[in-house]
C-alpha cells in the first residue's frame, strides 16, 4: 500500500526464540508448528500492509543465556520488527533486560512467573496471571456447589511460579472463598518421591487441594494420593494445563480442576485450529497431534504482532527500523479485545495478556470444560 | 668429630610389630655412614623416621644437637636433611629440570619467590642451578626430558640430584646403586665424592658392598630393628654376628 | 504418622541404595567414578516402558532393557574405562558423563522431555499394614541390594574370583602379567553393575509409576551422596548411607519443609566429610610407606 | 635334552623402538640359562614376549612342543610358564597371602595351595610373620620375596626370572640363588635374566649375552665368564675397565 | 562483529572463566564439583552490592569474587582434609549447599530470582576475561603452578622437598573459587538477573568437562575447552534434537583418542624411551610410570 510502486514491498522480519530442544521441548516443539501455520495464514492473505512476514528462528534450548543471545542476533543481525518468545521464565528473565536496552518487542508465549515484565516497556506476556486462573476455579467450586468445605495447600518451593501459587495466591483464595486452610505441604520441582507429603495431607483430609506445580509434579501427587488412598479434589492453575495430563495420570488424579486459557473444543475456529494442527504434527512427525496452551498463545502472538505491526504502519525499511519497533510496542499496548484464538484479548497496565479463563476437569480420563469465565 | 645427626633410643611399631627398637647411633659430620643390614631389618624406616614421614613411639632424633623429632616433615628439608627414596619417586607430570625446581624450594623464600613468574625469564637463575647440579651429575642432557619416559638408571640418579638441590647438609641416600649398570655405579661414586668435597654429609643404605667399601668411611649393622655392629666395613666384615645375620658365606 | 514416615523414608532410601551399590561396585571394585550409572537406571526405566509401549509383554520388555543397559556398559568399559586406563583419575569420569549426556538425550529425542507414565504392572503393589503403606517394590529393591551385597561381600573377600577383581582394581597389568582374565573379567564386572542399575530403574519404574529422560539423576546424585556419606567402597556402607539420606530427606521435609532438603541432606554429607573423611563405614587410608 | 621352550625368530617393538631382533633361543628342559646384557638390551622385553604380556611383531614360540604364540596369558600360565616381573608388581592393598593366593588363581587344589604357602613361609619367615598384613607395609627386600613366592605357588615348569636380586641383602641373595638350584634340581626349568652377573653365571648351565635386541653370544657359562667381550656388551659398549663382579 | 557472535564470545567467556575456576585446584589434582556454589556466591554479593549497597559494578564484582574466595578458604580448610574423590564430592554438596541456601534467601529474591539493575556490556566481559587469562598465564610461570602439578604427582615427596602442601592446596581452591566469584559477578551485571536455579549441578560438571577436554597440562587447555564446547553445539545447531546427541558421542570419542585432553604440554624431548619399570607399581589410582603398557597387552 505504501511500498514505492514497481518495487516489491520489503518483508517484515519476526524473530522466533523457541525451545524446541532441552528441559521444555515436550510443551514447546510444537510452538513451531503453530507459529509457522499463522504465518502462512497472514502471508497467504496478502501479509501486513502488503508486506509479507518472513520468520527467522533460533532454538534456545531453554537456556537462558541463549534468549539473551537471540533476541540480540534477531535485533542486530536480522533486523527484526519484534520477537516471538521466549518461552520459559529463565529465559525472559535474562531476555527482556536485553530486549528493552535493544529497543524490541518481546512477546512470551509461556513464562507464567509473576511481575516478570514489571520495570520494561517492551516486554509483553501472552499468558494469564496465576492468581486471576485460580480465583476462577474456586468460584466455579462454589457456583457449581462443589465440596469445598475444607481446603490443603501442596506446592514446590523450589519454583517461582509453583512457590507463589502456593505460599501467596492460594492462602489468599481460600479465605476469600471461605475455605478454611488445614495445613500446607511442599516439595521439590522435581520431586518422584511424594509420600511423607501425602501422607500428611491423609491427616488433613481436604475437600480440595490447592496446587502449585509443574504437570509432573501434579501427576507424581496425584498417584501417590491414589497409593495412599487420599481423597480430595486438587485444584490448580495454567501451569499443569497439558492436555496429555488425564493419560499420564493413568486412572488417578480424577476430578483434578484447573483453568486453562485454551480449550480446544470450545468452538469451531479452535476445533478447525486443532485439526490443522494435527495434520501439520503429524505431517512434520511429531509426537504429539494435539496443541497445548502454550501452541496457542504462541500462534496468537503472531496476530497480535501482525495486528500490531498493521496499526502501527510499518513500512519495513531499515531506516525507520527503531521508530517502527516502538511503534509496535505502544499498538501492542493499547490493543484491546482483538478477536483471536484464544478468545477476545486485550493488553493491562503491565503488558500481560487479558483473555479469557476455561475452567475444565478430569472426568474419565480426559479433559471436561467445567465453565468458560471472562474477567479482567 | 662432631655428629651432625643423632639418634637416641628411637623406636617405632606397626601393628603390635616392633620394626625399629630402642636404635642409637650418630652420623659424623662431614662424613659419609653406611646403614646396612638385612631385608626388613628397619633401614628404610629409620630413613622415614629422620625425615619425618614416620613419627616415632619413642626416642629423639637432634640434628646438629637441636631436637627435630616432633618438627613437620615438610620443615626437616630447611633444617638440612633430605633423601632420595628406595623406590624412586619422581613427579611423573613434570620434566627433569621442572622436578629439580621443586627440589630447590627449601633454598626460596616463601610467597615471594612463590609468585614470581620466572618461567618468563630464559635462562632464570633457578633453572641455571638446576641444569648445573644436572651437569655435574653428567646428566645435563636429559634436561627437558619428560621423567616417565627415562632409563631406570637416570630416574634413580635424577632423584639423587634433587635431594641435593634443596643445599641440605644430610644426605641420606635409600640403595641409590641398586639397579645401576657398572658405568652408571661408577658415575654415582665420582657424584658422590663430589658432594662431599663440598662437605655434605651422607647416610647411605646399600646393599652392594664393594660399593659401602668405596664410599663409607663407617658403617652402623641393623638387624631387627636394632644395632647389631658399628665400625669400618671390615670391622663389621670380621663381626660374626653380621656374617650370620646379614654378610653370609659369601663375604 | 512419625511411623507412616519412617516407612516412607526407608523406602525411599531404598531406591537409593540401589544405586548407592551400583556407585560402590564400580568405585570399590574398579577405581572408577561411573557417572554413566543414572543413564543405565534411566535406560533400564525407560526401555521397559517403550518396549511394553510396542507390545511386549513386560517380563521380555524387562529384559530387553536389561540387555540394553549390559550393551552400554559394555560400551562404556571398552571407550571410557579401557581407552583411559592409568591416566589422570578424571578421565573416566568425564568420558562417562559423556555417557550420561548422551544416553539422556537419545530418550529426549525418542520420547520426549516429559514424565511418561509407567503402566501399573501389578494393581497394587503396596502392603497395607494397620494404616501403614509399604512400597513393594521398593521392599523388592532392598531385598535385592541386600542380597546383591552379602553376595559381594562374600565374594570379593573370600574367593579367588574377588582377590582377581581386587587385583585389577589395584594394577590392570600386573593382573595381565599375572594371567588373570581382565578381558573377560572386567566386561563381566560392568555387565553385573549395569544389571543391577537396570533392574533399579525398572523397580523405580514400577513404584513411582513414572519414567522420564532425566529419572536417573536426581537418584543418581543421592546415590553418590549415599556411597560417600556410608564410606567409599564398603558395600555396607551404601546401604547404610541410602537409608539415612532416605530417612533424612522425609523427616527434614516432614519437619522442616522441602525447601531445606537440599542444605540437610548435601550438609549432612558435608559435615561427615569434614568430621569423619573416609564416610560412616569406611577405612581411613594408612599412611603411605615410602 | 628335550627343548622346553623354543624362541624362533621373535621380533618386538614399542612404536618406533625395536626391542627384539628376529631373537632365536632355546631352553632346555631341567635346565638354567641365564640371560645377560646391558640396560635396555631387551631382556625383560623377551621374558614379557614369552609370557605373553607383550605380543610380538613377528616369531614364535613354541612351549612344550605347542605352538603358543598367540595364546594369552591365562593359557600359558596354565600350562606351567610363569614369570617374576620385573620390578615385583606386588598388589599392595591385598594381603601378603592374599598376594600368594593370586599366584594360584589358576589351582584347583585347595590343600596343596595352602601347604605350598606354608612351605612358603617357612622358607622366607619375614613373610609368615606378616601373613594377614597389607603388602604395601613390606620392606623392598620381602617384596622381592613374596614375587618370587607368588610365582612359585603358581606350579611352574618353567620359571622366568626377571632381576630378582634387586635389593636383596648378600646373604639372601646366596639364599636365592640356592632356591634356584633346589627349584631347578625339582625339575623346574629355569630362564633367568640378571644384572649379578657372577652369580647368574655359577648357576647357569647355559648363558646367552644380549646386546641391542640380538643374541650377540651364547654358550656355556664359566667360559662366558672368562670372556672379556663380556664386560663390553654388559656395559653397554661405554665403559673400558672390568664389570664388577663380587 | 555480529550481534550474534558478540552474544556468543560472551557466553564464552563465562564458560573459559568457569573452567580457570575449576582449572586452579584441577592441576594440583583436587576435582571441584561444586563451582557453581562459588559462582552463585560471587553473583548474588556482586548483585547485592550494586542494587542494594550502590556500589559501580567495578567494585561490586571483584567484591564479589572475594566473597567467594573468603567462603573457600573457610571451608577449604576443613574439606581439604578429604582427598581424591572424596574431596570431589565434599565440594560437589557444598556447591548444593550453596545453591539451596541462596534458593531460599529472600533478601535476594529467593526461589524468585534477583534481578539486577546494572549492566556490564560485552565489552566489559572481554575485558575481564582478557584479564584473568592473562593472570592465569602469568601465575602458570610461577613456582606457584609448579607446586600444584608437583602435588598432583606426588604429595608425599613434594611435601617432603619443604613445600607446605596443605597451603598450596588452600591456595589453589580459594583462588580458583575467586574466578569463579568474579565469573559468577559479571554473569549477573551481564545478563541482569541471577537465579540459583542456574547455579545447579549441572553447571558445576559441565565446567569440570570443559576443563578436562581441553586437558589440564597447560593453561591453554580450559581455554580450548571451553571454546570447544561452547562453539560445538552453535556448529552441530543444524541437528536439531540430534546435536547433543552428536555432542556427546564427541566428548566419549574425544576422550576415548585423546584421554589426556585436547592440549598438551609441549611434546618433552624424551631421549630414548626405555622400560622404566623398574620402578614397582604404586598404590593404586597412582599410575606408574609404565602408561604405555595397556595398550600393548593382549587383549585377552
Ligand atoms: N608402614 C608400615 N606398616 C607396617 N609395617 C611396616 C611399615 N613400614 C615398615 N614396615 C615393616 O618394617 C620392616 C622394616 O622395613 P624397612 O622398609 O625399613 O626395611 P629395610 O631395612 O629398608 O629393608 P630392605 O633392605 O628390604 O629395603 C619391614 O618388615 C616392614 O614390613
Ligand atoms: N613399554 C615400553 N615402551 C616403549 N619402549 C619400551 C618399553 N619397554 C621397553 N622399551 C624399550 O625396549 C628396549 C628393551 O627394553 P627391556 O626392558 O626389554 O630391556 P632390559 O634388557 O630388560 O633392560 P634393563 O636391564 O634395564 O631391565 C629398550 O630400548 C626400551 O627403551
Ligand atoms: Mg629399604
Ligand atoms: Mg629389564
Amino acid at each position: 500500500l505504501l511500498a514505492a510502486p514497481g518495487a516489491r514491498a520489503a518483508e517484515i522480519v519476526l524473530g522466533f526464540s523457541m525451545a524446541k530442544t532441552g528441559p521444555y521441548v515436550s510443551l514447546a516443539n510444537t510452538n513451531e508448528v503453530a507459529v509457522d501455520m499463522a504465518v502462512a495464514e497472514i502471508n497467504a492473505k496478502g501479509g501486513v500492509g502488503g508486506h509479507t512476514l518472513r520468520l527467522v528462528k533460533f532454538d534456545t534450548g531453554g537456556d537462558p543465556k541463549q534468549a539473551a543471545l537471540a533476541v540480540r542476533r534477531f535485533a542486530e543481525d536480522d533486523k527484526a520488527m519484534a520477537v516471538i518468545g521466549p518461552f520459559s521464565s529463565s529465559e525472559v528473565r535474562v531476555a527482556f533486560p536485553a530486549g528493552e536496552r535493544l529497543g524490541i518487542v518481546q512477546m512470551s508465549m509461556s513464562s507464567s512467573a509473576p511481575n516478570l515484565t514489571k520495570g520494561f516497556s517492551y516486554a509483553f506476556r501472552n499468558t494469564r496471571d496465576e492468581g486471576k486462573v485460580i480465583d476462577q476455579v474456586l468460584a466455579t467450586l462454589k457456583d457449581k456447589k462443589l465440596p469445598s468445605a475444607s481446603g490443603a495447600i501442596a506446592y514446590a518451593t523450589d519454583d517461582v511460579v509453583s512457590k507463589s501459587i502456593g505460599t501467596a495466591v492460594l492462602p489468599g483464595l481460600m479465605a476469600k472463598y471461605e475455605i478454611p486452610v488445614k495445613g500446607s505441604v511442599d516439595f521439590q520441582y522435581n520431586a518422584f518421591d511424594l509420600s511423607p507429603q501425602v501422607s500428611r495431607l491423609a491427616q488433613m483430609q481436604a475437600d480440595v487441594i490447592g496446587l502449585g506445580a509443574p504437570p509432573e509434579a501434579a501427576v507424581n501427587l496425584a498417584k501417590e494420593m491414589k497409593r495412599q488412598g487420599v481423597k480430595g479434589r486438587l485444584v490448580g492453575g495454567t501451569t499443569i494445563a497439558d492436555p496429555e495430563l488425564p493419560r499420564r495420570m493413568e486412572g488417578a488424579g480424577e476430578a483434578l480442576t484447573i483453568g486453562t486459557t485454551f480449550f480446544p473444543v470450545l468452538n469451531a475456529r479452535t476445533q478447525a485450529f486443532a485439526k490443522a494442527f494435527g495434520e501439520r504434527t503429524k505431517a512434520a512427525g511429531i509426537a504429539r497431534h494435539e496443541p497445548n496452551q502454550q501452541d496457542a498463545a504462541a500462534y496468537d502472538i503472531v496476530y497480535l504482532l501482525a495486528e500490531a505491526a498493521s496499526r502501527a504502519k510499518v513500512t519495513a525499511e531499515s531506516s525507520k527500523l527503531a521508530a517502527e519497533r516502538t511503534a509496535v510496542r505502544d499498538a501492542l499496548a493499547s490493543l484491546k479485545d482483538f478477536d483471536a484464538l484464544e478468545g477476545s484479548i486485550s493488553f493491562g497496565e503491565d503488558r500481560d495478556a487479558i483473555k479469557p479463563i476455561y475452567v475444565v476437569e478430569v472426568k474419565d480420563g480426559t479433559w471436561a470444560l467445567l465453565d468458560t469465565r471472562k474477567v479482567d | 668429630m662432631t655428629a651432625l645427626l643423632a639418634i637416641e633410643h628411637l623406636s617405632i611399631a606397626f601393628g603390635g610389630l616392633q620394626v625399629v627398637q630402642d636404635l642409637s647411633f650418630t652420623v659424623p659430620k662431614g662424613r659419609a655412614t653406611a646403614l646396612i643390614g638385612p631385608n626388613g631389618a628397619g633401614k628404610t624406616t629409620v630413613f622415614n623416621l629422620v625425615s619425618g614421614v614416620y613419627s616415632p613411639t619413642g626416642g629423639r632424633i637432634l640434628l646438629a644437637g637441636r631436637d627435630i623429632t616432633a618438627l613437620p616433615s615438610r620443615q626437616r628439608i630447611r633444617h638440612g636433611i633430605a633423601r632420595s627414596f628406595q623406590n624412586v619417586r619422581l613427579m611423573d607430570h613434570l620434566s627433569v629440570v621442572e622436578n629439580l625446581l621443586v627440589g630447590q624450594h627449601a633454598t626460596t623464600r616463601g610467597l615471594r619467590d612463590l609468585l614470581v613468574p620466572f618461567r618468563l625469564v630464559p635462562n632464570h637463575r633457578w633453572r641455571r642451578e638446576a641444569i648445573d647440579a644436572l651437569a655435574e651429575a653428567g646428566l645435563a642432557a636429559y634436561a627437558d626430558a619428560g621423567v616417565g619416559g627415562l632409563p631406570y638408571g637416570i630416574r634413580k640418579r635424577v632423584d639423587l640430584v634433587r635431594a641435593t638441590l634443596s643445599g641440605a647438609s644430610l644426605l641420606m641416600l635409600d640403595e641409590p646403586a641398586a639397579g645401576l649398570n657398572p658405568t652408571e655405579t661408577n658415575a654415582l661414586r665420582d657424584h658422590l665424592a663430589l658432594l662431599r668435597g663440598r662437605g655434605v654429609t651422607l647416610l647411605v643404605v646399600e646393599h652392594d658392598m664393594q660399593f659401602v667399601g668405596e664410599v663409607c668411611e663407617h658403617v652402623v649393622v641393623l638387624d631387627f630393628g636394632q644395632k647389631l655392629a658399628e665400625g669400618t666395613l671390615a670391622q663389621v666384615q670380621r663381626d660374626e654376628r653380621v656374617r650370620a645375620a646379614y654378610l653370609g658365606q659369601a663375604a | 504418622m512419625i511411623a507412616q514416615q519412617l516407612v516412607n523414608g526407608l523406602m525411599l532410601g531404598a531406591i537409593y541404595v540401589l544405586v548407592a551399590v551400583s556407585f560402590t561396585l564400580s568405585i570399590g571394585i574398579l577405581n572408577f567414578l561411573n557417572f554413566s550409572i543414572p543413564g543405565l537406571f534411566m535406560v533400564g526405566g525407560m526401555v521397559t516402558w517403550i518396549l511394553i509401549g510396542k507390545g511386549l509383554h513386560w517380563g521380555l520388555a524387562i529384559l530387553g532393557a536389561v540387555a540394553a543397559a549390559g550393551l552400554v556398559a559394555l560400551a562404556v568399559e571398552r571407550l571410557s574405562y579401557r581407552r583411559s586406563q592409568a591416566r589422570e583419575p578424571e578421565v573416566p569420569l568425564v568420558s562417562s558423563l559423556g555417557f550420561l549426556v548422551l544416553l539422556e538425550n537419545l530418550a529426549l529425542v525418542g520420547a520426549g522431555s516429559d514424565q511418561q507414565a509407567f503402566p501399573a504392572l501389578v494393581p497394587d503393589f503396596n502392603l497395607r499394614i494397620g494404616g501403614l503403606v509399604v512400597g513393594g517394590a521398593q521392599l523388592v529393591s532392598l531385598a535385592v541390594a541386600l542380597t546383591l551385597v552379602v553376595a559381594i561381600s562374600v565374594v570379593l573377600s573370600r574367593t579367588s574370583l574377588g582377590r582377581q577383581v581386587r587385583s585389577i582394581a589395584e594394577s590392570r597389568e600386573t593382573a595381565v602379567i599375572l594371567g588373570i582374565d581382565v578381558g573377560r573379567l572386567v566386561p563381566g564386572i560392568f555387565i553385573l553393575s549395569a544389571v543391577f542399575t537396570a533392574l533399579g530403574g525398572v523397580l523405580f519404574a514400577l513404584n513411582y509409576l513414572q519414567v522420564s529422560p532425566f529419572m536417573g539423576e536426581g537418584v543418581g546424585f543421592k546415590g553418590v551422596a549415599a556411597m560417600i556419606l556410608g564410606g567409599m567402597g564398603s558395600i555396607w556402607g551404601a546401604v547404610a548411607g541410602g537409608l539415612l539420606i532416605g530417612l533424612t530427606e522425609v523427616l527434614s521435609i516432614t519437619y522442616l519443609g522441602a525447601d531445606v532438603v537440599n542444605v540437610t541432606v548435601y550438609g549432612l554429607l558435608l559435615a561427615v566429610m569434614v568430621l569423619r573423611p573416609q564416610g560412616l563405614f569406611g577405612r581411613p587410608p594408612a599412611r603411605e610407606k615410602l | 635334552m628335550r627343548t622346553l621352550l623354543d624362541i624362533a625368530g621373535l621380533s618386538v617393538a614399542y612404536g618406533h623402538v625395536t626391542a627384539l631382533h628376529e631373537l632365536s633361543l632355546a631352553v632346555p628342559e631341567g635346565g638354567i640359562v641365564a640371560l645377560l646384557g646391558a640396560n635396555g638390551a631387551g631382556k625383560s622385553s623377551l621374558l614379557k614376549a614369552v609370557a605373553g604380556v607383550v605380543r610380538p611383531r613377528g616369531g614364535r614360540v613354541v612351549f612344550d612342543g605347542r605352538d603358543i604364540t598367540g595364546a594369552g596369558v591365562p593359557a600359558r600360565l596354565a600350562g606351567g610358564l610363569v614369570l617374576v616381573p620385573e620390578g615385583r608388581r606386588i598388589l599392595v592393598s591385598l594381603t601378603i597371602e592374599e598376594n600368594l593366593l593370586v599366584g594360584a588363581h589358576l589351582r584347583r587344589d585347595p590343600d596343596g595351595v595352602q601347604r605350598d604357602i606354608a612351605a612358603i613361609y617357612d622358607r622366607f619367615p619375614n613373610l609368615g610373620r606378616r601373613r594377614h598384613m597389607a603388602a604395601s607395609c613390606l620392606s623392598g627386600g620381602e617384596q622381592q620375596m613374596l614375587a618370587v613366592g607368588r610365582a612359585m605357588i603358581a606350579r611352574p615348569r618353567l620359571l622366568m626370572l626377571d632381576e630378582p636380586s634387586l635389593g636383596l641383602s648378600p646373604l639372601f641373595i646366596g639364599h636365592l640363588f640356592a632356591l634356584i638350584r633346589e627349584l631347578n634340581r625339582d625339575g623346574i626349568t629355569i630362564l633367568l635374566v640378571e644384572q649379578n652377573t657372577a652369580q647368574a653365571l655359577a648357576v647357569a648351565h647355559k648363558a646367552a649375552v644380549l646386546e641391542l635386541g640380538r643374541i650377540v653370544m651364547a654358550g656355556d657359562p664359566a667360559q662366558l665368564a672368562g670372556d672379556p667381550r663380556l664386560a663390553e656388551a654388559y656395559l653397554g659398549r661405554a665403559a673400558g675397565e672390568p664389570a664388577a663382579l663380587h | 562483529m555480529t550481534g550474534y557472535q558478540s552474544g556468543l564470545l560472551v557466553i564464552l567467556c563465562f564458560n573459559v572463566i568457569a573452567a580457570y575456576a575449576v582449572y586452579l585446584p584441577m592441576a594440583a589434582g583436587q576435582l571441584n564439583l561444586g563451582v557453581a556454589g562459588f559462582m552463585a556466591t560471587g553473583a548474588y554479593a556482586a548483585a547485592y552490592l550494586t542494587n542494594e549497597a550502590g556500589w559501580s559494578i567495578g567494585a561490586a564484582v571483584p567484591a564479589g569474587g572475594a566473597c567467594a574466595g573468603l567462603l573457600a578458604l573457610l571451608v577449604a580448610v576443613p574439606i581439604l582434609r578429604t582427598q581424591g574423590i572424596y574431596l570431589a564430592l565434599a565440594t560437589f554438596a557444598l556447591g548444593q549447599v550453596i545453591a539451596a541456601i541462596f534458593l531460599n534467601l529472600d533478601v535476594v529474591g529467593g526461589a524468585a530470582g534477583y534481578p539486577v539493575s546494572a549492566y556490564a556490556g560485552p565489552g566489559a566481559v572481554f575485558a575481564a576475561t582478557a584479564a584473568i587469562l592473562a593472570a592465569m598465564l602469568l601465575l602458570s610461570r610461577t613456582r606457584f603452578a609448579l607446586y600444584l602439578t608437583a602435588i598432583k604427582s606426588d604429595p608425599v615427596v613434594t611435601d617432603l622437598m619443604g613445600v607446605n602442601v596443605r597451603a598450596v592446596q588452600v591456595g589453589a581452591l580459594t583462588l580458583g573459587a575467586v574466578i569463579g566469584g568474579l565469573g559468577g559477578g559479571l554473569y549477573g551485571h551481564h545478563f541482569s538477573f541471577v537465579e540459583a536455579q542456574h547455579f545447579n549441578v549441572a553447571l558445576s560438571i559441565f565446567t569440570v568437562l570443559y576443563v578436562l577436554l581441553g586437558g589440564v597440562q597447560t593453561v591453554w587447555g580450559p581455554l580450548v575447552g571451553g571454546a570447544f564446547f561452547t562453539l560445538l553445539p552453535e556448529v552441530l545447531r543444524a541437528g536439531g534434537g540430534w546435536r547433543y546427541v552428536l555432542f556427546a558421542l564427541l566428548i566419549i570419542g574425544v576422550m576415548a583418542l585423546r584421554p589426556q585432553g585436547l592440549v598438551t604440554a609441549g611434546a618433552h624431548w624424551r631421549p630414548r624411551r626405555r622400560a622404566a619399570s623398574r620402578a614397582p607399581s604404586r598404590t593404586s589410582g597412582h599410575p606408574g610410570p609404565e602408561t604405555r603398557l595397556s595398550t600393548e597387552v593382549s587383549g585377552s
